[in-house]
């Protein structure tokens, strides 16, 4: 048990790290979904279960859906325009 | 059972919250001019509850207990509103200028089904409850849902600039809330509670302690960004300026002001007991707020675009707020207090008068607008007027509020920052009677063809008779002049002393009278300058226009719209305040 | 500013911070060794008081429920605001006839999606039941259950496709469950204020302990909530799938635009 | 490990905030910002923690039983809350300032500036130095 948290955490640093380092949105998705699941864990493994559902929930799939949505109506946009 | 006075205080934060929730419910229903007199009512009658409850709180605090948990054995277990007489009386001023506000904006946003009073009734639901609430989360919730409104109602115009400006506001706000939230979560974990009474009892227990210090480091960052303090400012211009003028009234007139009250409230309250926060804070707020009032008179004096101008001369009060605050007397703070209101009325009815320009001139460049107002002048007239008080003309509870500022200052011998806010005070003005002269009495140089305003064409619904829109501006002015003030002088020391947690000191110290005049004067003379600059000799203008130029350059760079700027800024801003607390 | 500039001014706040955060976490009770005294007071205390297993919806719901009542209103506000941005100068009236226009969702769909949303759509909605009723029980409550609820109707959507949804909720619908979930949560706060109570106290029967229907009170606000997420969070997504379709006229009505 | 959390939540606003000030795409940013919203939960979560506690739901251990900070699980469920709304605002705010102003890119979209992407007249906002490039 002792060792899973530490492990988490710095899962963690590194998962959000990625989402700022990653800089084209439409492959930043995946690491949000990524940072979104590890924090669940993490939230579950720090014995928030309520939190975790929320994250899950929410970080994990409507965020990253809002963000998936946003770049598609981007992408219309640009084409719209070139057309 | 709850005794009668303190029965109203949910009242005025769940009035708006309810008619919010039944305008979206039946938006689609509800005949076409519902929504402005249901929302009409609703700021009419948050006024009136919280003026009711601040006269009750005269004899001392009303306590609530939301759900009926009140402390136990020394815990605080649930969340409590207490307003003591000044919270409510902020609360009633903020109700009055959305009232008014309601009035300006009647017809204006009738596309909408009600969605632009959702909005504007959340904010004032947020802004009451963030000024009687004495839970440091239930704070930040306030805090959180008065950014969320105004992020939506900025954009609202959807032009290139406003969305731009809405985006900058929003992540600065939002990096705000996030070391507000860091900074509770220190203090909870420290103190072991949320309750400002709480935590305050466990500080001043505590001796010094960097978690404190920590905690203090970042809620005041926060309140800062809010209030549009040196170096957290730039989001201010870009958001104010761009936001829908009735929005813009709520912004300048109240938002930012509250972010400084909750500041004082704060810092007198909950971190009364820290030495080392207290011996910071004058030095932070007075240094932060001297230079914000020159920095933001003096970007005011250089713009065109009035609400732009507007916008820096809130962050140039903003400032002279803080120095008040930084007195750390009951002067100071009360004086700030005041200053607020009468702050919020003067520079509420300015953003109205830009409104109008903008719905009947459609444009809000002073250069195009020049000669343009001479049909409404009507408008010209509050505008000088608002000037003047801006200035510090002796009339109204503006200058009873910078007198009280001065007053603070001076007894604390703070000479710079006493100088400052006068300095401040008269470049704001100054702007402010320029953009009259020039668009009322078509003064000044012809533009010829360099009329064409370098931002985008900008236009406001002119559906409105002009009537409709002047009487809540004059009315705000009016409102300003009228307030008595024997009877603020009066309650003012009592008020205060409560609002700090202190003891009744007895009567405030004003400032020098020739102060305020010396203000209008510069404020005169600067807006002569700036309008009849070509017609005065060579030998006079050369030497300032020379002295002007490089250090402007560098502010306008400063002020360069880009979010990564202002991010760094941030944390510029922060490290500062943890820099200023670690040394003393 | 140029972006060096910008880097050396953060490096340079950092330098200052790093040992200033580094201090206070020195000061920070040791991660794990103790909990503050308000959450320790509230485990023991609310169980018996208010007859919930879970604390989380406890605070969430009683103790602290006026935070959530402005959560939630901060949640109607992002939504209110959402839509008012999207629909931006279209307005309502266009909106409508709008969606009546053809064009489609940019978003592919093969056979197994249709095949798959059509399954996972209505359990999912099911799981989000479940989240929502068990509120006081388990871990989950309103706003979980509506999210996952709402998610579950986003799915059905995948398989039925744009047109067919567009036409089964209309989004007034929407505004009038989010509203009236909001409006629940208000008047739970008022209604006790009628018989004389505090704001929000918790004045139903409060029911047996780990049962479903236990709390009293909080299990209307659950669903005050459950109602304006799902509506709310519905909405959303309806809106930002809007955006997406490959509309074959502009839809600027640039006349509209003063 | 006594501190390790309280590092990572710091490491979090930290890097999240070096996102926000070199990005050149909004929707890049809107990530790091939430990667700094992340930070919060970390501290907060790591501040109501405590070994060997269970969960604070009293459903399979009996009222009494050691559990963890409730209060700050609730705090982060409000914050995770505001973290959606502000997700979702931004997004909206970025998508239609792309349909305006058609770029992505801070540099290019400044609220009131001249010269954006239309290469409208380019000047000085300043009122003593009137445009240069009058329309």
């Amino acid at each position: 048990m002792t060792i899973i948290l530490p492990l988490l955490l710095l899962f963690t640093a590194i998962s959000g790290t990625a989402v700022v380092l990653v800089r084209d949105p439409s492959r930043q998705v995946f690491a949000i979904a990524a940072n979104g699941l590890v924090l669940t864990i993490l939230f579950d493994a720090l014995q928030a279960p309520d939190v975790a559902l929320s994250e899950l929930a929410v970080g994990t799939a409507a965020v990253p859906l809002l963000f998936l949505v946003a770049l598609m109506a981007v992408r219309a946009n640009a084409s719209r325009e070139e057309s | 059972m709850t005794a009668f006075p303190a029965l109203l205080l949910p009242l005025p934060v769940a009035i708006p919250l309810v008619l919010c929730a039944v305008i979206l419910a039946t938006a689609h229903i509800l005949p076409g001019r519902m929504p402005d007199i249901l929302a009409i009512g609703a700021a009419v009658s948050v006024a009136i509850l919280s003026a009711v409850i601040a006269r009750h709180a005269a004899q001392g605090p009303i306590v609530y207990w939301f759900g009926g948990w009140e402390p136990k054995d020394g815990v605080y277990l649930g969340i409590g509103f207490s307003v003591d007489e000044a919270s409510g009386w902020i609360a009633a001023f903020i109700g009055v200028l959305y009232a008014l506000t309601f009035v300006f904006a009647w017809g204006f946003f009738d596309r909408t089904h009600g969605h632009f009073h959702i909005l504007m009734l959340l904010f004032l639901a947020a802004m009451v409850g963030f000024s009687f609430t004495r839970d440091m989360f239930n704070l930040f919730v306030w805090f959180e849902v008065m950014s969320v409104a105004a992020f939506a109602l900025t954009a609202y115009h959807l032009a290139e600039s406003s969305l731009a400006g809405a985006i900058n506001f929003t992540v600065v706000n939002s990096l705000a809330g996030f070391l507000m939230l860091g900074g509770i979560g220190l203090i909870y974990a420290q103190a072991g509670t949320l309750d400002f009474e709480g935590i305050a009892a466990a500080v001043a227990h505590g001796g010094r302690d960097p978690v404190v210090a920590g905690a203090f480091c970042l809620v005041a960052a926060a309140l800062m960004i809010k209030g549009a303090i040196v170096p957290f400012q730039f989001w201010l211009a870009d958001a104010h300026a761009v936001a829908p003028s009735p929005v813009s009234v709520i912004f300048s007139g109240s938002m930012v002001s509250l972010g400084l009250f909750g500041l004082a409230k704060v810092s007198s309250v909950v971190f009364a007991g820290s030495d080392q926060v207290q011996q910071a804070l004058p030095i932070l707020l007075i240094g932060l707020g001297s230079f914000t009032a020159l920095l933001g008179g003096w970007m005011a004096l250089l713009q065109r675009h009035l609400k732009r101008m507007l916008a820096f001369s809130t962050i140039s009060h903003a400032g002279i707020m803080l120095a008040g605050i930084g007195a750390l007397t009951a002067g100071g703070t009360g004086g700030m207090l005041v200053y607020v209101v009468g702050h919020g009325l003067v520079k509420g009815a300015l953003f109205m008068i830009a409104g109008i320009l903008l719905a009947t001139q459609a444009s809000i460049d002073e250069i195009a607008l020049r000669g343009l107002g001479r049909g409404i002048w009507p408008a010209g007239i509050a505008m000088a007027l608002a000037g003047l008080l801006l200035c510090g003309l002796p009339l109204g509870a503006l200058d009873q509020g910078t007198r009280l500022v001065q007053g603070a200052l001076a007894q604390q011998g703070h000479g710079i920052a006493l100088a400052a806010t006068a300095i401040g005070a008269a470049l704001t003005g100054a702007a402010v009677l320029r953009a009259a002269g020039r668009i009322f009495l078509g003064l000044g140089p012809d533009p010829g063809d360099e009329a064409g305003a370098p931002s985008e064409d900008e236009r406001e619904k002119a559906n409105r008779p002009l009537w409709l829109m002047l009487a809540p501006c004059c009315a705000l002015l009016a409102l300003d002049v009228a307030i008595p003030a024997e009877v603020i002088a009066q309650a003012l020391p009592r008020a205060a002393a409560a609002f700090m947690h202190r003891p009744d000191a007895g009567a405030l110290a004003e400032g020098p009278a020739w102060l305020p005049w010396a203000s209008v004067a510069a404020g005169l003379a600067g807006a002569g300058y700036g309008l009849f600059r070509n017609r005065l000799p060579k030998v006079v203008v050369r030497p300032v226009s020379a002295t002007q130029s490089a250090p402007t350059r560098a502010l306008e760079i400063l002020h360069s719209g880009l979010i990564g700027d202002y991010a760094a800024w941030l944390a510029v801003g922060v490290a500062g305040i943890a820099a200023v607390l670690a040394m003393v | 500013m140029s972006p060096r500039f910008r880097i050396a001014l953060l490096a340079l706040a950092g330098l200052v911070l790093l040992p200033a955060a580094a201090r206070v976490i020195a000061a920070l009770p040791p991660f794990g060794s103790t909990i503050a005294l308000y959450g320790e007071r509230i485990n023991a205390v609310t169980p018996e008081a208010r007859h919930v297993a879970n604390m989380v919806s406890a605070i969430n719901f009683d103790l602290r429920g006026l935070d959530t009542l402005g959560e939630e209103f901060m949640l109607l506000a992002a939504i209110t605001g959402t839509v008012v941005l999207l629909r931006g100068r279209r307005g309502e009236g266009t909106t409508e006839r709008a969606m009546r226009l053809p064009g489609r969702a940019v978003i592919p769909r093969s056979e197994a999606v249709v095949l798959g949303c059509r399954i996972a759509g209505p359990l999912t909605c099911l799981f989000g039941l479940y989240v929502v009723l068990h509120a006081t029980v388990t871990p989950g409550g309103g706003f979980q259950g509506g999210v996952i609820l709402a998610s579950g109707t986003l799915l059905i959507y995948l398989g039925e496709g744009y047109a067919g949804w567009r036409d089964s909720i209309r989004s007034h619908w929407l505004d009038a469950l989010e509203g009236g979930g909001a409006l629940l949560f208000a008047l739970c706060g008022l209604a006790p204020m009628l018989t004389g109570a505090a704001f929000m106290q918790n004045i139903l029967p409060l029911g047996t302990f780990r049962d479903l229907f236990s709390g009293g009170l909080m299990l209307v606000e659950n669903l005050g909530v459950a109602l304006a997420v799902t509506g709310g969070f519905t909405q959303l997504f309806l809106e930002f799938m809007e955006e997406t379709r490959e509309a074959e006229e502009p839809d600027e009505p640039g006349e509209e635009s003063a | 490990m006594s501190v390790l959390p309280y590092a990572v939540a710091a490491w979090l606003f930290g890097v999240g905030l070096y996102g926000i000030a070199t990005s050149r795409n909004f929707i890049h940013l809107v990530g790091c910002l939430g990667v700094c919203q992340s930070a919060t939960y970390v501290l907060l979560l790591g501040l109501g923690y405590r070994w060997g506690s269970i969960a604070p739901i009293f459903y399979d251990h009996p009222p009494g039983t050691p559990a963890v900070d409730p209060v700050m699980q609730a705090l982060v469920l409000t914050d995770i809350v505001v973290g959606a709304t502000l997700t979702a605002l931004l997004l909206v705010l970025t998508v239609q300032a792309h349909k305006r102003g058609g770029s992505l890119d801070p540099e290019k979209l400044r609220p009131m500036r001249a010269g954006g992407k239309s290469g409208r007249s380019q000047g000085s906002s300043r009122v003593d130095e009137p445009a240069r490039g009058s329309r």
